[in-house]
């Protein structure tokens, strides 16, 4: 547990690609959905809630800033007009109602009543289409993929946006953290001041903020959801280490802890005074390798090392319990996953020797793993694959270095193998899937550099193809030439794990990791 | 002889690891009379001496002894600034004791330690001024330390090696004052050195002291004009004298 | 130095001589200069920092695969187009009239403001620590010095033996666990509220960061006290009658006061590196937590900015050690 | 009677302290110049200059009709040895009484390798010092016994002089005793040219041909050691002379020589 | 004639000391020496003693209570505890010795250097050792450590660049004072150059006295060196490493406490073997 590179160190996964693969919150649901219900018991109200978290919000620019860090701060100031629930199902938010046309190309949303900013204005179809407009213009890391055409305020309430050519994941895609609804041009001031001083809809006012430490939020009396938030006060406190989280949280000198090592969850559960508020996530944690390298261009040298894991086994060993063995790509919190019914490579030593019989390195080689310093886990999970490594022939000599440049490493492909994760943005299969798979993209499939026209195809088909049967086949296809293949081995997809005290009631966790505080009580 | 003031019986001292230091001394020491120990260095007399005021160094314990002293002790000792705080400034320090020894207010203290630094003729800026032990020469600091012992009242002042640090010429003024001062207030005196020639002067008896043992003792004129044990007689030879000069210098 | 102006002293008192002025005024002068010079040495140490480094700094900053025009961007945006003096004088000038190192390359604000942020609290926690183990130290030596040889003077002895090897962190986690966790009672880390809440927040840290430092102050104050105690001057107050309390508190600690004030000057750059790592183990966001975000975050302005404060605050406070034990010592006080 | 050292106009200062201040003083031949004065009057100093180890801010320094200058060649520094005061201190405590003598011996090429031992024995033998102490530490000797030592290795190097500075002073009375005997005895039997140093006038009578007074730095006063006890010239030598505390009770056949 | 008889007898009891006896006279010494022997001792015979590997992973038998078959239990790995802390007593106290002997020479060089000659040599040195203690040491660390990666290499580049401060310091002080003394005074009356003084003469007597604080900085290296690799940028894994050896246990302080309390245990252990040979050694050096 590296003090040093506390920075967004629980989810390490993220943290490499905190950049690209976040979501907002949402969910319909209110407090009867919450995990732990309050029952019919008189709501508790007001109470500070103190959430420690592992690194400090430095922005609220939801165009541009949108790091994990950032984002859980962002979403309790800026809602969208569509969220998506604890489960992953999209749904209406600041939009009372959303229409999408036959043709999949014009999306009709109308805004509730009464909707007010923070400031007490109220919120029109113009600050919708201004704020959708604007990320269109500054793009940034979560930028819309779908093609669109117009969006247009059709009158005080009703926001049309036009898409040039249809596009499934539109819908989940404005759920996004960055979708949020601002004041049309900023309420009159610069875009860089008004970041200074965000104004939204959320359930949350920026009331004190350290850029490199606390921050605290008020609750918004204007707030949309009447009597919510229960509570008054919201504090972000920065506890970099994870095990003075932990001690903290056990102390009651904190509500909630937003980094739980998957170590310490069983300890928070037998703990008297405090609890694990679990989400299945939309996340996974892989071994990528690069296509380009020596040895990992040759395909049966991929298979050999993916058959030599024990999947099931460090998925116990590290997780204990806290996660799934990962045999697809695709999460199992997201449709489409096969999780189930795939063909994967499992362990069987002998298999992975013949495997690599069949290459151009019958008798092994050497090679590097990189990894991020910081990350306990991580660095076991290294060594197990290290471990793996050798009763094939394999010598893994393992790179540990810090996370700013270990992300320069795998953005440059100067690389053999990397432990990173995968993280849907939004609840649909595309946006782990082209974010992994289309050479064309940002990140050339995941920077693996693993190219073939098959996937892609069916990757821009899928976009395309709207939701039933055949989308499912689509992706289930695609699914299984990846597992062939293997650009990457799946290993376990670890659950979305709060650490809260027992007192605390109606905390919402999203498997984004994302947690919403409007039905939260805090009782004695 | 009149009545003792202190008399020491079979003192031993020894270290921890029981190496003998001093063994079976023992002598008496009238009221005003003045006596001499005399020996090299390691021959016990400062621990001697130390042990009649109870302040043996740590690590030396007293084996056996029995000290019948009969008066208040005070002790002046051979490192002048050594034995002042080199913190506190020297009247302060004198006023200190004088306050404590005698149970007077702070001011009455201060007059009876002006009294005393008069008595040993010290410097009246001292009086302006107050002085640290540093600023002041070494034959000054040991009037001060004298000035303290007397602070006490003392009925047996114990010198040990009050001079042998300073120069010869104020050596010889501090010896004159010791024998003054012994005069106006009749005070018994223990007289610890190596130098023959100032208990010669000094004192009327004498204890030749070897490897921590009185060896010869008698009377200080018998004793050294007809020393009877060798090691006294070996002593008595080691002295170079100063033959004697014209007593009018040429100017 | 100090041999030849003893004889020194005896000479003007023999010769009546008073040229005390002028040396009592030169050991004030050279001290200053030593002190400036050191603060010169530090800010050019400090300015390599972030050359002596292998590789570009700029790259360091990017990422090694950094697009060209980024990485000149970034050579312009910290000076390393210019000659070497130049940069060098631009850091002077910048750290003399902003009194900083630049601007944090992830923060954006001016690496003094975010040093001045995160002051306060390391700041508390040294002087916390500084007098927790001057105060236990003092205690413990005259304990272990009044009884030498005893049982608790051995005890005493013992533990820097025991204590050496204890690595900061793990003594901080060991409080935490028991007089956190179980006891409860402190808080297990992070800063309170108001000063109460600060003080009271940070007992813990600064029992840790003390733990480290009283062993060795204990040894060397005890030694000191020892000295003192077997010295001439507290035998000749003792034969003078003055209680052993008195000569105590009066004599033996003000003079083994002055060699401990010294110590911790010295000691002063190793408890605030202490500080820096107690204040990972304990949450407080403090100078220790910046500088490692900072290292993570490859933001050198930052990282110089805190190793410019701390070398030259240590500096300050063993300069000012110095000066305080010049004035609290009569034999070296000169007449300002 | 030749001069085999002459110093001239000698002033060292530290800082505003003056040490010496403008010394002369000429050393002859096969006699011993006994410097007495009390603490601080630059005694020490004077024999550190001589001997080369502090270099004075004027004057200079004849050794038989050559000038000492700042840096000394090694010949030069062969010529002119010291004894010291404390016997304790002036011998490498992690050294033993072989390597001690032998450096010298080595150094300035009086004997070579093979005969190192036999010559440091001889050495021993000339201080009345048993041989067998070769491999021992200088901790292991009283203090007389180390000042013997000391005087062995000044002399290993056949100096044309010999600076003793208070050698005897750290020294019990009777131990003072035996090493002004020793060197007595050994300044007639190697015709030794002598400057000794000390405070005591006891032990300047029982040694020197001539004697020097110092005061503050300065010589008071310079004169042949009979002349000085019976007719001390200055009101200061006067006063020294008048201090010293006599024992009248020695009879005076006793006296030392 | 009488004292020098006294003083063979002196010598006779002296001799009969031997080294061996020496050290069995010194409490300190003796149990500081037996305890650092057996350290040496366990890491030597690492895989003699222990039938694991210490890499060795058996996932299906993670974080066990010390049992027989694993003395100290296993880790999150399922790595054998005991294994791996004697087999990081090899790496640790390897890095401890290689990376003090550099510092070690220099600072005692340059500490003899400023301590004999002193003006501008020791107003030189005085500056730079003032200028780098004046960093505290663990911020070069982690700047340095950072800089050059993770690994021994920040450990080995800090300790050049500042491990020879401590030795310096002392040995300055020690030399100045040995330089008032007459022995170095009789040397250069000799005519003996002074390079040759510091060697032969200066060094064995400031030699001890470097030693004794040899082995409080190697304590003090030692804890510098858990502690990066507490911090996470030590010893890279697999290779076992106390540090890093705590820090990974610490997630288990409640259920495995064994985990981090042994490593840490071990790195007390070395530290009071080697203050107490240091102590030992300076009770040695000082009775003389």
């Amino acid at each position: 547990m590296s003090k040093v590179s506390a920075f967004l160190r629980k989810k390490p996964l993220i943290a490499s690609l905190m950049i690209l693969l976040l979501v907002l919150t949402a969910g319909c649901s209110g407090s009867n959905n919450a995990s732990q219900n309050t029952g019919k018991n008189q709501v508790v109200k007001g109470g500070t809630f103190v959430y420690g978290r592992p690194a400090p919000v430095t922005s609220f620019d939801e165009y541009s800033e949108i790091t994990s860090n950032n984002a859980f701060a962002i979403d309790k100031v800026f809602e969208p007009l569509v969220a998506f629930n604890k489960d992953g199902k999209i749904g209406n938010w600041l939009a009372k109602s959303h229409s999408i046309s036959k043709d999949g190309l014009t999306y009709t949303f109308v805004l509730r009543d009464g909707l007010k900013f923070s400031n007490g204005t109220d919120v029109t179809a113009k600050d919708a289409a201004f704020s959708i407009q604007q990320h269109l213009i500054d793009k940034g890391p979560l930028a819309i993929s779908a093609q669109v055409a117009s969006i247009k305020a059709k009158d005080n309430k009703t926001l049309v946006i036009t898409l040039k050519e249809p596009y499934t994941p539109f819908l989940s895609e404005l759920a996004n953290f960055s979708n949020g609804i601002l004041p049309n041009n900023f309420g009159g001031v610069s875009e860089k001041q008004f970041f200074k001083k965000p104004i939204g809809t959320g359930p949350f006012v920026v009331q004190k903020w350290d850029p490199a430490g606390d921050l605290t939020f008020v609750k918004n009396k204007y707030y949309w959801q009447k009597g919510k938030p229960y509570i008054d006060k919201l504090v972000y406190k920065l506890i970099e280490d994870d095990s003075q989280a932990i001690n903290q949280l056990k102390a009651g000198e904190v509500n909630a802890i937003e980094s739980l090592p998957l170590e310490n969850a069983n300890e928070l559960k037998q703990n008297a005074g405090t609890g694990v508020l679990t989400s299945g996530s939309w996340s996974i944690e892989q071994l990528f390798f690069n296509t380009l390298d020596k040895h990992f261009s040759d395909v049966h040298v991929r298979r050999a090392l993916a058959l030599a894991i024990d999947r099931p086994a460090l998925t116990k060993a590290l997780t204990f319990g806290y996660a799934e063995p990962a045999n697809s790509l695709l999460p199992p919190a997201i449709l489409y996953n096969t999780n189930k019914t795939i063909k994967a490579l499992n362990f069987d030593t002998n298999a992975a020797k013949k495997e690599l019989a069949k290459s151009a390195y019958p008798h092994g080689f050497s090679t590097n793993l990189l990894i991020a310093s910081g990350n306990s886990t991580t660095a076991h999970l290294a060594q197990i694959l290290q471990q793996a490594g050798k009763t094939i022939g394999i010598n893994i000599n393992i790179e540990s270095i810090e996370l700013a440049s270990f992300r320069d490493r795998f953005f440059a492909y100067n690389f053999s193998t990397m432990i990173n994760g995968g993280q849907a943005d939004y609840p649909d299969a595309d946006s782990i899937l082209a974010f992994q798979t289309d050479p064309k993209g940002f990140s050339k499939s995941y920077w693996t550099h693993y190219t073939n026209n098959n996937v892609t195809k069916l990757l821009y088909e899928g976009q395309k193809t709207p939701d039933g049967p055949a989308r499912a086949k689509i992706y289930a296809n695609l699914q299984q030439i990846l597992a062939d293949e293997v650009p990457y081995i799946p290993l376990y997809y670890p659950d979305v794990l709060i650490g809260v005290r027992s007192s605390v009631k109606g905390l919402v966790v999203l498997p984004n990791g994302s947690v919403r505080f409007d039905s939260v009580q805090i009782t004695k | 002889m009149m009545a003792p003031i202190l008399e020491v019986e079979k003192l031993s001292l020894a270290t921890r690891s029981k190496k003998k230091l001093v063994s079976n001394v023992s002598f008496t020491i009238g009221r005003g009379e003045s006596m001499g120990l005399v020996g090299e260095s390691g021959s016990g007399k400062s621990l001697t001496l130390r042990s009649i005021i109870g302040l043996l160094p740590p690590g030396i314990e007293q084996v056996s002894a029995n000290i019948r002293c009969s008066g208040r002790c005070a002790m002046i000792f051979q490192d002048p600034i050594g034995a002042l705080d080199p913190l506190c400034p020297v009247v302060g320090q004198l006023a200190e004791v004088v306050a404590y020894n005698q149970k007077v207010s702070r001011k009455a203290s201060r007059k009876i330690a002006f009294e005393l630094l008069d008595m040993l003729g010290l410097p009246a800026s001292l009086k302006q001024k107050d002085r640290y032990p540093h600023q002041l020469s070494g034959g000054q600091c040991q009037r001060i330390v004298i000035a303290m012992a007397l602070a006490c009242k003392p009925d047996i002042l114990l010198c040990d090696e009050p001079t042998t640090a300073l120069d010869v010429t104020v050596q010889h003024q501090i010896l004159e004052i010791i024998t003054r001062l012994q005069k106006e207030l009749g005070f018994a005196m223990v007289f610890v050195t190596h130098n023959l020639a100032i208990v010669s002067s000094m004192c009327s008896r004498l204890c030749v002291m070897k490897e921590g043992q009185i060896i010869e003792r008698g009377d200080t004129l018998t004793l050294l004009q007809n020393p009877q044990n060798p090691y006294t007689q070996r002593l008595i030879s080691s002295v170079l004298p100063v033959p004697d000069f014209e007593r009018r210098p040429v100017l | 130095m100090i041999k030849l102006s003893a004889t020194g002293g005896r000479f003007k008192k023999l010769s009546g001589l008073s040229a005390k002025i002028a040396p009592s005024h030169r050991w004030l002068v050279r001290a200053l200069i030593r002190a400036v010079s050191v603060v010169f040495c530090v800010v050019v140490a400090v300015f390599f920092i972030i050359r002596i480094v292998p590789g570009d700094p700029a790259k360091m900053i990017l990422g090694q695969y950094a697009t060209p025009q980024a990485i000149e961007s970034m050579h312009h945006r910290l000076g390393l187009d210019l000659p070497i003096w130049e940069q060098f004088i631009r850091f002077v000038q910048n750290l003399v009239t902003h009194g900083d190192t630049g601007t944090s390359i992830v923060l954006g604000t001016s690496t003094r403001t975010l040093i001045a942020e995160r002051a306060p609290v390391t700041l508390l926690l040294i002087a916390m620590a500084s007098l927790l183990a001057i105060i236990v130290s003092i205690v413990l030596a005259t304990v272990a010095a009044t009884h030498k040889n005893g049982v608790l003077d051995h005890l005493i002895r013992i533990l820097p033996t025991v204590t050496l090897g204890m690595p900061i962190f793990w003594v901080g986690l060991l409080l935490i666990i028991f007089l956190s966790v179980r006891l409860r009672w402190f808080p297990v880390g992070g800063v309170g509220q108001g000063l109460g809440g600060m003080l009271y927040s940070l007992m813990l840290p600064a029992i840790t960061v003390a733990f480290a430092h009283i062993p060795t102050l204990v040894r060397s104050l005890r030694t000191q006290m020892l000295e003192v105690l077997e010295s001439d001057f507290v035998v000749t107050l003792k034969a003078a009658g003055i209680p052993n309390r008195v000569i105590l508190v009066k004599h033996v600690l003000r003079n083994s006061a002055l060699p401990a004030l010294m110590l911790l000057g010295v000691n002063i750059s190793y408890l605030i590196g202490g500080t820096l790592v107690v204040e990972q183990v304990f949450g407080i966001e403090g100078i220790g937590s910046l500088l490692f975000s900072a290292i993570s975050n490859r933001d050198f302005p930052i990282i110089q900015g805190i190793a410019l404060y701390c070398a030259i605050s240590v500096e300050i406070i063993s300069f000012l050690v110095e000066i305080a034990s010049r004035f609290l010592d009569p034999r070296t006080k000169g007449e300002l | 009677m030749k001069t085999s050292l002459q110093i001239e106009d000698i002033t060292v200062t530290y800082g505003n302290f003056t040490a010496l201040d403008h010394v002369s003083l000429e050393l002859k031949q096969n006699t011993t110049l006994g410097l007495v004065g009390e603490s601080g009057s630059g005694k020490s100093t004077l024999a550190r200059v001589i001997a080369g180890l502090i270099t004075p801010d004027e004057g200079r320094i004849v050794l038989d009709s050559q000038v000492l200058g700042k840096r000394r060649s090694r010949e030069q520094h062969k010529m002119i040895q010291l004894i010291f005061q404390n016997p304790d201190s002036s011998l490498n405590p992690r050294h033993t009484i072989r390597q001690i003598l032998a450096e010298p011996l080595l150094f300035h090429k009086i004997v070579n390798r093979s005969q190192v031992d036999k010559r440091c024995k001889e050495l021993l033998a000339r201080v009345q010092i048993d041989e067998n102490s070769l491999v021992r530490y200088p901790h292991e000797f009283s203090g007389g016994q180390l000042q013997r030592i000391a005087i062995a290795r000044a002399l290993s190097v056949e100096p044309s002089i010999l600076i003793a500075d208070e050698p005897t002073s750290a020294l019990d009375v009777s131990v003072q005793l035996s090493i002004l005997e020793l060197l007595n005895a050994l300044k007639s039997e190697l015709k030794l040219t002598m400057l000794f140093i000390s405070h005591d006038m006891g032990v300047i009578n029982a040694i020197s041909d001539t004697v020097a007074v110092m005061r503050q730095g300065k010589i008071v006063e310079i004169n042949q050691k009979e002349k000085f006890f019976s007719h001390p010239e200055t009101a200061y030598s006067y006063e020294l002379l008048s201090a010293v505390p006599k024992m009248d009770t020695i009879p005076s056949d006793r006296r030392f020589l | 004639m009488k004292s020098i008889q006294l003083d063979t007898q002196l010598q006779e009891n002296r001799k009969g000391k031997s080294l061996l006896k020496k050290v069995l006279n010194t409490p300190p010494l003796l149990w500081g020496g037996m305890m650092f022997a057996l350290l040496i001792g366990v890491a030597v015979f690492a895989p003699v003693i222990s039938p694991y590997q210490p890499s060795h992973q058996n996932l299906f038998a993670i974080l066990q209570p010390p049992s027989t078959k694993h003395w100290l239990g296993t880790d999150q790995l399922g790595r054998d505890l005991f294994t791996r802390v004697i087999y990081a007593a090899r790496t640790d106290l390897s890095i401890m010795v290689l990376a003090e002997v550099i510092p070690f020479c220099t600072g005692v060089f340059l500490g003899m250097l400023a301590g004999y000659y002193g003006k501008w040599i020791d107003t030189l040195i005085t500056l730079i050792t003032d200028t780098l203690i004046a960093f505290p040491f663990y911020l070069i660390v982690i700047i340095v450590a950072f800089a050059s990666g993770a690994g021994q290499k920040g450990i080995y580049i800090t300790f050049i660049l500042v491990g020879w401060i401590v030795y310096a310091r002392v040995i300055k002080g020690l030399s100045a004072s040995f330089r008032k003394q007459e022995w170095i005074a009789a040397a250069q009356t000799l005519g003996i150059p002074g390079v040759k003084i510091i060697l032969r003469h200066l060094l064995p007597n400031v030699l001890p006295q470097a030693v004794v604080v040899l082995m409080t900085d190697m304590v003090g290296l030692l804890v510098a060196i858990v502690t990066l690799g507490y911090l996470g940028i030590g010893i890279a894994p697999p290779t076992p490493d106390w540090g890093t050896m705590i820090s990974d246990g610490q997630s288990f302080i409640a259920t495995a406490w064994w985990l981090s309390a042994v490593p840490g245990c071990a790195v007390v252990y070395t530290g009071i073997a080697l203050s107490l040979v240091g102590d030992g050694l300076a009770d040695i050096w000082r009775r003389k």
